[in-house]
């Protein structure tokens, strides 16, 4: 028991992002209502974007920007910076997630001029007779 | 449909908790995701590049092909809601 | 390995900068729409070729974009793999595009110029997917050609919108599962350039991590690949999709993702972690390849709808592909890696004559294909290429594939496998027939009923699809025998690449 | 920052997230995930994932937010589950 | 057996597949496309006729197209076998295109382009069969013949002709690629190779078990020759226009399944290694039983062509007994009688066909007296009978005999039993039929009216009978390539 | 608390003077800053996509405190448009441009035989160009994707 609480305080970044993922996962499945199945998808993605800024941590080190002359001068402790890397890859994920966000949005707004409800078992009612 | 949703993302995340067994304990300096690439871009990135933000210095160059196609993803997205929202004026 | 050229790149340039600028200047006139939509493309397939005869000379190599020595800058591959998918991809978007304009100009009048830019940026997006090295820049690739695929279905009529949005929830499962993967792997290895990964993961012990990652990023793929269980989203999208942009779809992304799929096993994961450590994990696809085989073509059986069926039948095809590749022997990969050309070729040939068929008739249900053949004989006789080399009979390509598949199938022992191979082609033997006994032997209507002897003289007129619409698909069933005689070659390119221990 | 304020920002975001899929009201809902992106990018700044957290404060709490409570307005704040 | 290389096997092949070209776009004009088809099939018998010398002095051809897998390439081959097989196709043909002129503007059939066309791809998938130098190739046009023939199947276009074209393809189609192709493909795993060799391929590289299952499948594989239980298709396919069952179904077809069997088991196993197995003894047993039902099956049959049918299945197996007994003579008297089989029921079917042209009569028992108003025609159906009974002086006694004594050599006294049963089966089934034509009173309601058929029909019926009937005196031609096959 | 609402329906949502005046007075302020964030990304936290975005907000607050129409006086769909496709066209070219006067893909160095600064400055001026593309094209298709979302592709009246 003392095992499985020190391993999730010490991982406990790790443990937050799975209970995310899963709401995201169960409102984009499990939920009627289209909107609800987006938030779902965004909680997902910022889900998956602690998962990789948490990987990207290290004790005591500071933001990724640094002093130009002195980095020029006395170059840069890799231990004394977090790891930019994660940060790159997420701003690219942030972007897409709200492209897709976007486009699934004006997607919505078409079925609900079609339909004129954005619960999918009424569509699916409607499309039925 | 609740039920299968609900197993589905248990069994993910269980899953994925699994995997969690295998990392380094988190904010550990000497992990492996914290030292390979990211230390030559933090060593690297201001002699390379004079970009003191280290962040944007990597997006913008060293993964820059990356960026490229997010500005695409983002222009891609504009003209989707635009093929899928507006009629066409004929 | 051959020096360095910019070649690819523009190859892939060409569309997304054609794009752009059509987005400019189709706002001020749709002549504009012709020239900037064809013109990048004959480019990118002339280039796509050159490309292809120099990687086969001089071998393959790779890429630093940005000067940027791998790991750390990202890196692209150009490969006799990925030269010869740049080719397919190019030459099968410019096939379509022939057929496209009509159709664009038909459903989508003055939005034309909108649609194309989506349309080249999916073509952009696709080769950039095959290029890549990088698995991040495969996970921004994979979201373009995604995004800009919602995008196109749902400019469909009626219910195109729900389905487009079915895909986006799967889809951004799909991607999100990747991405996963992808993360769990860089925390592990701390790299993300595939080569770099692949040297690291072999330095690793085999622990639940790496399981974890590779299950993701698998799985994530499956989902945008429409493996059978995971297959929902796809029937209603390609069906329903503006005819033109289901002419590039269909052939084009499951291919590409089966493709990635390879690419992730073999330069990531390694098939040695994969298929050899694992001999259960290797086995069970093959099994759940067999039941998406199986399951797919029954499916495609109880289809009314043209278009459906072939929906279906694609999904079907996605499980000989993976199901032969996961056979893990040289043949089976070859098998799988040639299916991926084959497929995407006799795809392309039925959906264009789908496409023309109902540019005549307007809907695709089975009661309006009746005695087509005296109306349409020239975009029926393509049909029937296209038909036969999905059912397999030689000499067309589909035959031979499915040959490499047999055979790796029997060489891995995987007899079920081989049996829903055969399944399947039984299957599309009965689906295909039944169109072709409705087109050729039935006739149309009551004036003949009773079927018999109305004699040479009696002629209905021939109403054949425009031009622009039948010429790409002659010129693909044409395609479908040459290709079938020329596996040599191809296998013998598609050998260059599988690992050397096969 | 001390652990406590950690703990309370954790103990939020999972509070948000059930919330904002919970919630019978659309309208609500998109403004509980507004506070959730605000919560997460809070969460971003103190692991110093600096632009991640500006990132995330303009398209998350910001363009995003405003997007659903558009589309959301433009269709129906009414929701069944 | 020396092979020069040269194109001629496969103009031969191709003159027909390429003549489809100028048949279908003469559609409106029927004379020039009925020109076209008899110019075709003289010119294919020519160019067979043509390689003749050269195997007969122990030469042969080659010619390679395309590698398209490691070590297989799409290969073509004259050889004593094949050129005897496509030496007798393509004379045939030539009777059955002039035959077919008459009898489809007698009755003013329709899309008749369609119909000449798949005719003469059809035959071009014979010659390539024929000629094939390798099991893929074989194959190729094995399914090219399958998928040719299924038009003309359903050529009538009603709901009967689209139900049988249905059961046709299921059954050919089914069988090829449930079985034959996997006994290709692990054929090519087990050998590494798929070129016909004389000697076979399989010695010695596979478990006998395996071996057993591969000859299994080829032989369920190849359906077309007919073995029980697979020969559902072929009384099916009788819906077909008279011409299309004769020729196809009395020869190129079926002997096509035939054919493929028997270079099997001589190029793919090779005698020696069915020999040491005793795998041909259970295979000649084996069809022994489809020999008998068929016959007796015949016997029931009142619609003539179905009868036909009936004794087609059951002649065929004749050929695969022959082959299976694997003695000298057994072998010989197999292989010919492709041939002897091919004259005598061309002959019966073209008298078939001739009978419905004249009086659109189909059932044996319509013919009471018939065969006073059509002396010609019941003539030549009386010769054909003959042959497949196997008596003197016609080809069929000459493959029948040696069958006899292959069957005696082989010591397998039950089969030399079931020859002479079915033999007389043989005669059963056909000789009430000449019986009623000639000295049965026509009943009531007949039309005197009838005459013979026109010249066009008559002519190539009365070649093939007269041709069985050469077959006895000159057998020669044919009997020195069945030797060069089997002593190869 | 139904009178509150009932208030609240008779004065149109959104029209009130306060708000209003608010938002003109910080919609320069907004772009100031999205300016600012675009320009300094090189030193500080942010670059060309958060600066567009902030642009883009900043349209977006004028477009929700007065209605559509009058934003898009202020600011044309067409221009919107045109901007968004330069935006992405000035990084795709400059990939390009990179290619084309004889380095790789991307290399900002190449660029040196253009205007001589230096490669390493050259690869800092570089990502400066193309983050300034980067923002252009999420400014104007941040604008774009709110106005289509909520006039419903119209482009009338907005919220």
């Amino acid at each position: 028991m003392t095992g499985l609480t020190a391993e999730i305080v010490a991982k406990y970044n790790y443990w937050l992002y799975v209970i995310l993922m899963m709401v995201g996962l169960y409102a984009m499945i499990g939920k009627k209502n289209l909107v609800k199945k987006l938030l779902g998808m965004n909680i997902f993605q910022t889900a998956i974007i602690l998962l990789y800024v948490s990987s990207g941590v290290k004790r005591g080190a500071g933001i990724p920007i640094v002093d130009k002359y002195k980095a020029l001068a006395q170059g840069v402790d890799p231990t004394l910076v977090v790891n930019p890397l994660p940060h790159v890859l997420m701003l690219t994920a942030i972007v897409v997630s709200v492209s897709v966000t976007g486009v699934a949005l004006a997607v919505l707004l078409r079925i609900y001029r079609e339909y004129g409800t954005l619960e999918e078992d009424e569509i699916l009612e409607k499309i039925g007779k | 449909m609740k039920a299968i949703a609900l197993l589905c993302s248990l069994i993910t995340g269980a899953v994925l908790l699994y995997g969690v067994q295998d990392f380094a304990p988190w904010s550990d300096p000497a992990s492996p995701a914290s030292t390979h690439v990211s230390s030559h871009y933090i060593r690297n990135s201001v002699p390379e590049t004079h970009v003191p933000n280290i962040v944007t210095a990597v997006l913008g160059d060293y993964r820059g092909y990356d960026t490229m196609f997010e500005t695409v993803v983002i222009f891609c997205a504009g003209m989707a809601v635009i093929c899928v929202l507006r009629r066409s004026k004929s | 390995m051959s020096s360095p050229t910019n070649l690819h790149l523009y190859i892939l340039a060409a569309p997304l900068v054609a794009a752009f600028v059509l987005n400019l200047l189709g706002r001020l006139s749709r002549r504009w729409v012709m020239p900037l939509t064809l013109g990048p493309l004959v480019f990118s397939t002339a280039g796509s070729l050159m490309l292809l005869a120099r990687v086969l000379k001089e071998g393959g190599f790779s890429y630093t974009v940005g000067n940027w020595t791998p790991p750390y800058g990202i890196e692209l591959l150009v490969d006799p793999l990925s030269a010869m998918m740049l080719v397919l991809i190019s030459g099968i978007a410019l096939t379509a595009t022939f057929s496209a304009l009509p159709w664009v100009e038909r459903e989508h009048p003055g939005s034309e110029h909108l649609f194309f830019t989506l349309y080249l940026i999916l073509i952009a997006g696709l080769m950039g997917l095959v290029l890549t090295a990088d698995a991040f820049n495969l996970y921004v690739l994979l979201e373009i050609t995604s995004i800009t695929t919602y995008g196109l279905i749902a400019m469909g009529k009626g219910r195109a919108p729900l389905a487009s949005f079915n895909y986006i929830i799967m889809g951004s499962i799909g991607a999100c599962f990747y991405l996963l993967g992808i993360g769990y792997l860089y925390i592990l290895t701390g790299s993300l350039n595939m080569a770099d990964m692949a040297a690291i993961i072999k330095t690793l012990p085999q622990g639940p991590a790496l399981a974890t990652a590779f299950a993701f990023a698998i799985v994530g793929l499956w989902v945008k690949m429409a493996f059978f269980p995971l297959h929902g989203w796809l029937p209603n999208a390609y069906s329903l999709a503006p005819t033109a942009a289901g002419l590039l779809f269909a052939p084009l992304m499951t291919k590409v993702t089966i493709y990635l799929m390879i690419r992730v096993i073999l330069n990531v994961f390694t098939p040695e972690y994969v298929f050899y450590s694992h001999p259960l994990v290797q086995s069970g696809v093959v099994w759940a390849a067999a039941i998406a085989i199986v399951c797919a073509s029954s499916l495609a059986l109880g289809q009314r709808d043209l278009r459906r069926m072939l929906t279906y039948i694609l999904i079907a095809e996605v499980g000989y592909m993976v199901g032969g590749f996961w056979l893990a022997n040289s043949q089976g990969m070859t098998g799988a890696i040639l299916h991926i050309f084959n497929d995407a070729v006799m795809t392309l040939c039925l959906f264009l004559a789908a496409a023309a068929i109902a540019s005549r008739t307007g809907s695709l249900s089975f009661d309006n294909l009746k005695g087509l053949y005296r109306t349409m004989p020239v975009t029926m006789a393509a049909f029937t290429v296209g038909a036969f080399s999905i059912i397999g009979v030689p000499p067309t390509c589909g035959f031979f594939s499915k040959w490499y598949l047999l055979q790796g199938a029997v060489q891995a022992g995987q007899w079920g496998f081989l049996a829903a191979l055969l399944f399947s082609s039984l299957v599309n033997a009965i689906m295909f027939f039944r169109i072709i006994e409705l087109a050729y032997f039935t006739d149309d209507g009551e004036a003949h009923h009773g079927g018999h002897h109305h004699g040479d003289d009696h002629h209905a007129p021939v109403a054949e699809a425009p031009l622009p619409m039948l010429a790409p698909l002659v010129v693909t069933a044409a395609a479908l025998l040459v290709i079938g005689l020329g596996t040599g070659p191809i296998v013998s390119a598609i050998r260059l690449t599988l690992p050397k221990f096969l | 920052m001390t652990w406590q304020v950690d703990l309370l920002i954790l103990a939020l975001v999972l509070i948000c997230a059930v919330a904002a899929i919970n919630a019978r009201d659309l309208l609500g809902a998109s403004v509980i995930f507004g506070v959730y992106s605000f919560l997460m990018c809070l969460l971003w700044a103190e692991m110093g994932a600096v632009d991640v957290a500006f990132t995330e404060a303009t398209v998350g709490a910001g363009i995003s937010t405003v997007l659903f409570i558009a589309a959301v307005l433009r269709t129906s704040r009414r929701c069944k589950d | 057996m020396t092979c020069t290389p040269s194109i001629l096997p496969l103009a031969a092949v191709l003159i027909s597949m390429l003549g489809t070209i100028p048949i279908m776009l003469s559609d409106r004009r029927p004379n020039l496309r009925e020109s076209w088809t008899l110019l075709i099939a003289v010119g294919k018998f020519l160019l067979v006729a043509s390689m003749l010398p050269a195997v007969l002095a122990g030469g042969g051809f080659t010619f390679t197209l395309f590698e398209v897998i490691p070590g297989v390439p799409i290969a073509l081959k004259v050889d004593p076998l094949g050129m005897f097989f496509a030496l007798v196709a393509s004379f045939l043909w030539i009777c059955t295109s002039a035959y077919s002129i008459g009898y489809m503007r007698t009755l003013k059939e329709h899309a008749q382009t369609r119909y000449f066309a798949s005719f003469a791809l059809a035959i071009s998938a014979t010659i390539g069969v024929a000629f094939s130098a390798n099991l893929l190739t074989m194959y190729l046009f094995y399914e090219v013949l399958s998928l040719s023939t299924y038009p003309l199947v359903t050529h009538e276009q009603n709901a009967e002709a689209r139900r049988s074209g249905r059961k046709y393809l299921t059954y050919i189609l089914g069988t090829s690629i449930g079985f034959a192709l996997p006994a290709v493909i692990i054929t090519y795993s087990v050998a590494g190779t798929l070129d016909f060799t004389a000697g076979g391929i399989l010695a010695g590289k596979a478990s006998p078990a395996l071996l057993g299952l591969i000859l299994c499948l080829f032989v369920a594989g190849f359906a077309k020759s007919g073995i029980m239980p697979f020969h559902g298709w072929l009384p099916a396919a009788m819906v077909a226009p008279t011409p299309v069952s004769s020729f196809l179904h009395g020869v190129a077809v079926v002997k096509v399944g035939v054919f493929s069997i028997v270079r099997v088991i001589l190029d793919i196993f090779g005698p020696d290694l069915l020999r040491s197995l005793d795998y041909g003894t259970i295979l000649s047993y084996f069809v022994c039983i489809t020999i008998l039902v068929a016959s007796l099956v015949a016997l029931t049959q009142d619609n003539l062509k179905r009868r036909l049918a009936y004794s087609t299945i059951g002649q065929l197996s004749y050929i695969v007994l022959g082959v299976a007994l694997l003695t000298p003579s057994s072998m010989t008297g197999g292989v010919l009688h492709i041939a002897m089989h091919a004259f005598g029921k061309i002959t019966l079917f073209l008298c078939a066909g001739a009978i419905y042209v004249a009086s659109h009569k189909k059932y044996i028992s319509q013919m009471d007296g018939l065969g006073r108003q059509m002396p010609i025609t019941f003539g030549a159906f009386f010769l054909g009978a003959l042959s497949i009974i196997g008596l003197p002086p016609l080809g069929g006694f000459i493959s029948k005999w040696n069958l006899v004594i292959g069957a005696v050599e082989a010591d397998q006294i039950p089969i030399l039993v079931i020859l002479l049963c079915s033999s007389l089966l043989n005669a059963a089934y056909f000789l009430p039929i000449i019986y009623r034509a000639f000295f049965a009173q026509p009943a009531a309601g007949v039309e005197p009216t009838i005459k013979e058929a026109p010249i066009f029909c008559l002519a190539p019926l009365c070649i093939t009978a007269l041709g069985s009937v050469a077959l006895f005196f000159y057998p020669d031609v044919f009997l020195r390539l069945v030797k060069l096959a089997i002593l190869n | 608390m139904k009178r509150i609402q009932e208030k609240a329906a008779q004065r149109a949502f959104g029209d009130n003077q306060i708000i209003r005046v608010s938002a003109r007075m910080m919609v320069p302020f907004i772009q100031l800053f999205g300016l600012y964030v675009i320009v300094h990304g090189h030193y500080s936290p942010g670059g060309g996509f958060q600066g567009g975005v902030l642009l883009g907000a900043s349209y977006i607050l004028l477009a929700l405190a007065f209605d559509l129409k009058t934003s898009l006086k202020t600011f044309s769909e067409s221009m919107n448009s045109i901007l968004g496709t330069t935006g992405a066209l000035i990084f795709v070219g400059t990939a390009v441009l990179c290619a084309l006067v004889g380095g790789l893909f991307l290399d900002y160095s190449a660029l040196e035989p253009l205007l001589p600064l230096g490669p390493i400055e050259w690869r800092s001026f570089g990502i400066f160009i193309v983050e300034v593309g980067v923002g252009l094209a999420v400014m104007s298709i941040m604008l774009s994707l709110y106005w289509d979302l909520s006039s419903g592709g119209e482009l009338d009246e907005g919220l």
